[in-house]
């Protein structure tokens, strides 16, 4: 069942209806925002959901249980429970950065998906820039931590903020590298393309030896860093920053930072998918049911990693990526480009 | 601004209105009760009962409990261990600085009373009635993980009862 | 060491200085002048038999008649343990500092003197530390001391 | 320009949503804003001082290097995308290139800037 | 490169509610960005004057009072007031009685390295190893629930013996018990032990030396990391220790990842000396000892005991009059009084995340400070 067509159908009749082209591209793309948003929602709260769940499993718990069948509606209770709690300024706070952090960084979280292909043709926009823009988005977050730490005038705040601006600056560069590495072979930014140069199994990145899967592990290594996730989650640290950026914030606010942190890790794992496992590409299956399988299997490597490893250190942190990942990401990039040219694996 | 309190109101002026109350009701009530997050306060040795309710074999994730660091984002702060004078104003400023809704359990019977220190003690708060309000009270010297258990099951009772109209 | 061997050391090296007593039990205690108290401890740290570099516990008791003061020790590379004592009126009770000697009593004296009031000499601390930074009801390990909100346990028989 | 107009209608949207969702929270949920609740949490005691000073984040350094590097990355992105076209040629340019900043990287680490003092 | 800015330092609250300071400590830490240029601990906030309550109890009340002294290992606490009311009086234990307190003793050993090292690891940010500790622990917990009836607070070694002798079924399940700790052990070991992370957190972090953690009066496991093999179990034995073939384990740097390393390799060693005592546990005769009445008057006297601990030296001197039921002073020390003293000098010039590592792996906990 491809969803396409669903869509090509709606867009139809809304030609048919025969009012102007501009408003019917206005409403097609609000239209696709709050279904993208729809769709994300519910990718967010089930990922809360799965990752409580998947947390139990590695600690031979439970989980939720009690609130809908294991649990599977705790996630929305949760929501309607932050909705009704008070929303507090402190005194001091600085009143508009302090409003505006959580709204940049939901929006920013959200409008990476312009160009995120979740099937064949299920792409609101295939930009050109596609994956450049990606990259320049996704840093609008760091933007917005800084935002909540400097704004909360909270001593913990700000250091988490400062702490998360430390990392992305340090994560930001190996992961374009790695990601340039892919380009290379692909010959353009654009999303849909460097899905389309992976049609088979072993065209996909990750495949590519050697430089592929140094690739694939520096990409991984530099998007858990930029999510903020274990072994880097440094800016919320809870055991030394109490809860790092977003200590002050409570009800509706802390659930956008909560939300936009879990479409920011759905969001690095579908970059990850489309570059490096073939994005759509998979037989028998309808196309975004293989985006979503691929997505949701790196999801599961995420949330593996935080349910495993202690924390690093911030030095140890800044330290890792100038030091060791970055050299590394060039040579790879030299590697690729060396290869592409002699035309290894270049199937 | 608390608009949600005129519902029942208005509300009940159409026919039918009455389900709209009643169903708002149940949903935000139910969602408050199965979604309590607590507070990591612990003083003495409740704290490491509470822990133990916590961890894999009583495991408080199962209600939907889980906890959060920072007071703004709990719901309900569990008094786990002895509230000694000095430690009194500190509780007090936590459950202030709580957003609303806000709930308290008292864990233990220091915390309840004073406990076994309500005698010869120069320093221990007899009781954390008089600091903050308690929902629920556990005695037990420490409590054991199931009656910590009952504790919040009476807490989660309590708070589906509560009616929109009464909010704060 | 063996107690007999342990008392006589010490009798002979310090002569007059310290006392035995005979209300310890299983470990050596001796009397020991306030006066001393430093010179002493600088002697048994030093000693090459006794090399006492362990500082296990000073505690202060108030008898209802007077303060005492013990000071638990022992040496880790010689495995021997004494304890000293000093005894002292209420009036002007004051005693010196060993942080010189031993740097972990500082907490211990900080402790003395915040809840019996014991005056500690030569202390580079002497600040709240154990009660509420707004307490003013006066030393509470007193035998005799009271307050509105102290509740006794009843005697039961 | 058409496929930038979802970038703005996407950003619009976002905004919107989350105003949306803040202006219906503030309709059901309670307000009591107090002196003691909106004094800043620093662990259940009074703050000391305030946290808005210039204190030594020790990673401005980092942030220089990020900077070469990041534009650095913009001329790269061209490079990686006509690559395919220029050949050898193109390959040690950009070699070369790299290795400079490579060796900037080295400098700065033997100098000591990579280290979180 | 800094020369040029100005830059200041500011001040933080550690505590008194903070994730990682093990109950209510707090430091007053003055950093220069992320590294601690000062640190000032502020204690009391759990002070709950145990000293006092236990002048105004009589004997056999003191144990109760002494299970909150330090209620990881309560066992421990119970023993060494029981310890020291018996060379006072004069007790003579049963023989079954001691291997019982041994026993007990040493589960509560191992009980209570599960807490710190459940916690260590949360306190560097692993959460999944703390729920595995604890799963154990709860067994070890059902054991001593069906004995005494607690979780906790025992109060099940008692002046002149134990409370009660342990039920038919206490054996086998400890059999059981202790055949599978050391695999459990190893469990814990794979998840952090050769973990790269976790030993960049904890190597050459908090080194402590030998002459500074002596000078500091640091005790137990923290001391054994710094290189000096003292432990009161070899070097003073109570009880019936010295019947026990077990190591010590030393280690060198005295850094946070040896006091890690010290730790587990002790819960083995523990787990060994229960092996032991089951072995030779007396099965003629079943006596566990003549408990006191309520007006005991042990002779005028004065005594200092103390015993190994899971966190150091815990002593508890008492003093009698002779005439009365009730101790005239009963002054407790604990080890981690003195392990939070050295603190101050262990995190100047560390960073903030540091000062958690290091306070993990000091294994402090506030009660004994507090008292």
């Amino acid at each position: 069942m491809e969803l396409i067509g669903i869509f090509k159908y709606l867009y139809e009749q809304l030609v048919a209806t025969g009012i102007p082209q501009v408003w019917v591209d206005l409403i097609s793309l609000v239209a696709s925002a709050v279904i993208i948003f729809g769709v994300l929602a519910l990718i967010a709260l089930f990922l809360v959901w799965w990752e409580r769940k998947l947390s139990a499993d590695f600690q031979q718990r439970m989980g939720p249980m009690l609130t809908g069948w294991h649990g599977l509606i705790q996630t929305v209770a949760d929501a309607i429970k932050l909705i009704q709690k008070e929303d507090i300024t402190p005194t001091k706070a600085d009143r508009p950065v302090f409003f505006w952090a959580p709204i940049i960084c939901f929006v920013a979280a959200f409008a990476v998906y312009v160009t995120v292909p979740f099937g064949e043709g299920l792409i609101v926009s295939d930009l050109n820039i596609g994956i450049l823009y990606i990259v320049a988005i996704t840093t609008f977050t760091v933007i917005s931590l800084l935002m909540a730490g400097w704004g909360s005038n909270n001593k913990y705040a700000l250091l988490g903020g400062m702490r998360s601006a430390a990392q992305v600056v340090s994560y930001e560069v190996p992961m374009i590298v790695a990601i340039l590495s892919v380009i290379v072979f692909v010959g353009s930014l654009s999303m849909v393309d460097i899905v389309e140069s992976q049609a088979l199994i072993y065209q996909w990145y990750i495949f590519r030896m050697p430089f592929g899967p140094i690739a694939f592990v520096i990409f991984i290594i530099a998007a858990t860093a930029e999510t903020n996730r274990t072994p880097f989650d440094l800016p919320e640290a809870e055991q030394e920053l109490v809860a790092g950026f977003n200590i002050e914030y409570s009800g509706m606010k802390f659930a956008m930072f909560f939300l936009a942190e879990f479409i920011n890790m759905f969001t690095v794992s579908a970059i990850g998918a489309t570059l490096f496992l073939g994005g759509w590409q998979g037989p028998f299956l309808p196309s975004w049911v293989w985006f979503l399988v691929k997505t949701f299997g790196l999801v599961f490597v995420f949330m593996w990693f935080r349910w495993t490893y202690p924390r690093l250190r911030v030095d140890q942190l800044m330290e890792f990526s100038w030091k060791f990942l970055l050299p590394l990401a060039f040579a790879n990039l030299i590697l690729a480009g060396w290869m592409k040219y002699s035309g290894w694996f270049n199937w | 601004m608390g608009i949600i309190k005129k519902v029942p109101v208005y509300a009940e002026k159409f026919p039918g209105g009455g389900i709209i109350t009643t169903s708002l009701n149940y949903i935000f009530s139910q969602s408050q009760a199965s979604s309590l997050w607590y507070l990591l306060f612990g003083t003495a040795c409740c704290a490491i009962e509470l822990m133990a309710t916590g961890a894999s074999r009583y495991d408080f994730d199962r209600f939907g409990m889980i906890f959060r660091a920072s007071p703004r984002q709990s719901d309900l702060i569990i008094a786990a261990g002895t509230i000694t004078k000095k430690m009194a104003p500190r509780l007090k400023l936590l459950h202030d600085q709580m957003a609303e809704p806000r709930y308290v359990i008292a864990m233990g019977g220091c915390t309840v009373g004073g406990g076994p220190f309500y005698y010869d003690s120069y320093a221990v708060e007899k009781g954390i009635d008089h600091i903050v309000p308690v929902d629920v009270y556990i005695p037990g010297c420490p409590p054991r993980p199931e009656s910590l258990f009952e504790g919040c099951l009476k807490l989660q009772e309590k708070v589906k009862l509560q009616k929109i109209q009464d909010w704060s | 060491m063996t107690f007999e061997e342990l008392t006589t050391y010490l009798t002979e090296k310090f002569g007059d200085k310290l006392e035995l007593l005979e209300t310890g039990k299983f470990e050596p205690f001796f009397l020991i002048k306030k006066e001393n108290l430093v010179e002493i401890c600088e002697a048994v740290k030093t000693d090459d038999k006794l090399l006492i570099d362990f500082l296990c516990n000073i505690g202060a008791i108030d008898t209802g008649e007077k303060f005492e003061i013990v000071y638990n020790l022992a040496s880790i590379k010689k495995n021997i343990r004494f304890d000293l004592k000093l005894v002292m009126e209420y009036e002007g009770a004051e005693v010196d500092s060993v942080q010189e000697v031993w740097p972990c009593s500082n907490w211990y004296e900080r402790e003395m003197w915040e809840l019996y009031g014991i005056n500690i000499k030569n202390h580079d601390n002497l600040t709240r530390f154990l009660l509420p930074d707004e307490w003013d009801q006066g030393h509470p390990m007193l035998k005799n001391w009271d307050a509105p909100d102290f509740k006794r346990m009843p005697e039961v028989e | 320009m058409a496929q930038y107009a979802a970038v703005l209608i996407f950003l619009l949207v976002g905004i919107g949503i989350v105003l949306f969702t803040f202006f219906m929270s503030r309709l059901i949920r309670p307000s009591n804003p107090y002196k003691a609740k909106n004094q800043s949490y620093e662990c259940a005691e009074q703050p000391i001082g305030d946290s808005w000073i210039r204190f030594n984040n020790r990673f401005y350094i980092f942030a220089l290097i990020f900077v070469v590097f990041d534009v650095e990355a913009v001329f790269l992105f061209p490079w990686a995308v006509a690559f395919g076209h220029l050949g050898l040629f193109a390959l040690i340019e950009m070699m070369i290139f790299i290795m400079i900043l490579l060796f900037g990287l080295f400098y700065a680490w033997k100098k000591g800037v990579l280290k979180w003092v | 490169m800094t020369e040029g800015l100005r830059t200041e330092e500011f001040q933080v609250n550690m505590g008194p509610h903070h994730p990682s300071t093990h109950g209510v400590c707090r430091f007053i830490l003055t950093m220069d960005g992320e590294v601690i240029v000062r640190a000032e601990p502020v204690i009391g906030y759990l002070h709950r004057s145990l000293e006092k309550i236990c002048e105004n109890r009589t004997y056999a009340q003191c144990i109760p009072v002494m299970d909150r002294f330090e209620y990881c290992t309560s066992m421990c606490c119970n023993e060494v007031f029981a310890l020291a009311v018996e060379k006072l009086a004069g007790i003579e234990v049963p023989e079954y009685a001691e291997y019982l307190r041994v026993i007990m003793m040493e589960l509560n050993r191992i009980a209570s390295h599960m807490i710190w090292y459940g916690t260590t690891a949360l306190d560097l940010g692993a959460i999944t190893p703390f729920l595995y500790s604890f799963r154990e622990r709860e067994d070890i917990l059902d054991m001593f629930e069906m004995t005494c009836g607690q979780r906790l607070t025992y109060n099940y070694i008692r002046i002149g013996g134990v409370s009660k002798d342990i039920p038919p079924e206490f054996i086998p399940k400890c059999k059981e018990f202790l055949a599978t700790i050391d695999h459990k052990i190893d469990d814990y070991e794979r998840m952090l032990t050769e973990n790269p992370i976790f030993m960049v957190r904890n190597k050459g972090v908090g080194t402590l030396s030998p002459e500074m953690a002596i000078a500091y009066g640091v005790s137990g496991p923290s001391l054994r990391a710094s290189g000096i093999k003292y432990d009161l179990r070899r070097d003073d034995p109570y009880s019936i220790y010295n019947r026990f073939k077990f190591d010590i384990p030393v280690c060198h740097n005295g850094d946070c990842y040896d006091r890690y390393i010290i730790r587990i390799k002790e819960m083995r060693e523990s787990a060994k000396i229960v092996r032991q005592a089951l072995e030779q546990l007396p099965n003629a005769e079943v006596n566990t000892g003549k408990m006191v009445k309520a007006n005991f008057k042990p002779a005028k006297g004065e005594v200092y005991s103390r015993i190994e601990n899971s966190r150091g030296e815990m002593g508890v001197y008492i003093q009698s009059t002779g005439d009365t039921k009730k101790p005239l002073r009963v002054k407790m020390r604990g080890g981690s009084y003195n392990q939070l003293q050295v603190m101050p000098e262990l995190v100047k010039g560390v960073k903030i995340a540091d000062v958690v590592a290091i306070m993990a792996s000091l294994d402090i906990i506030m009660p004994e400070v507090d008292r």
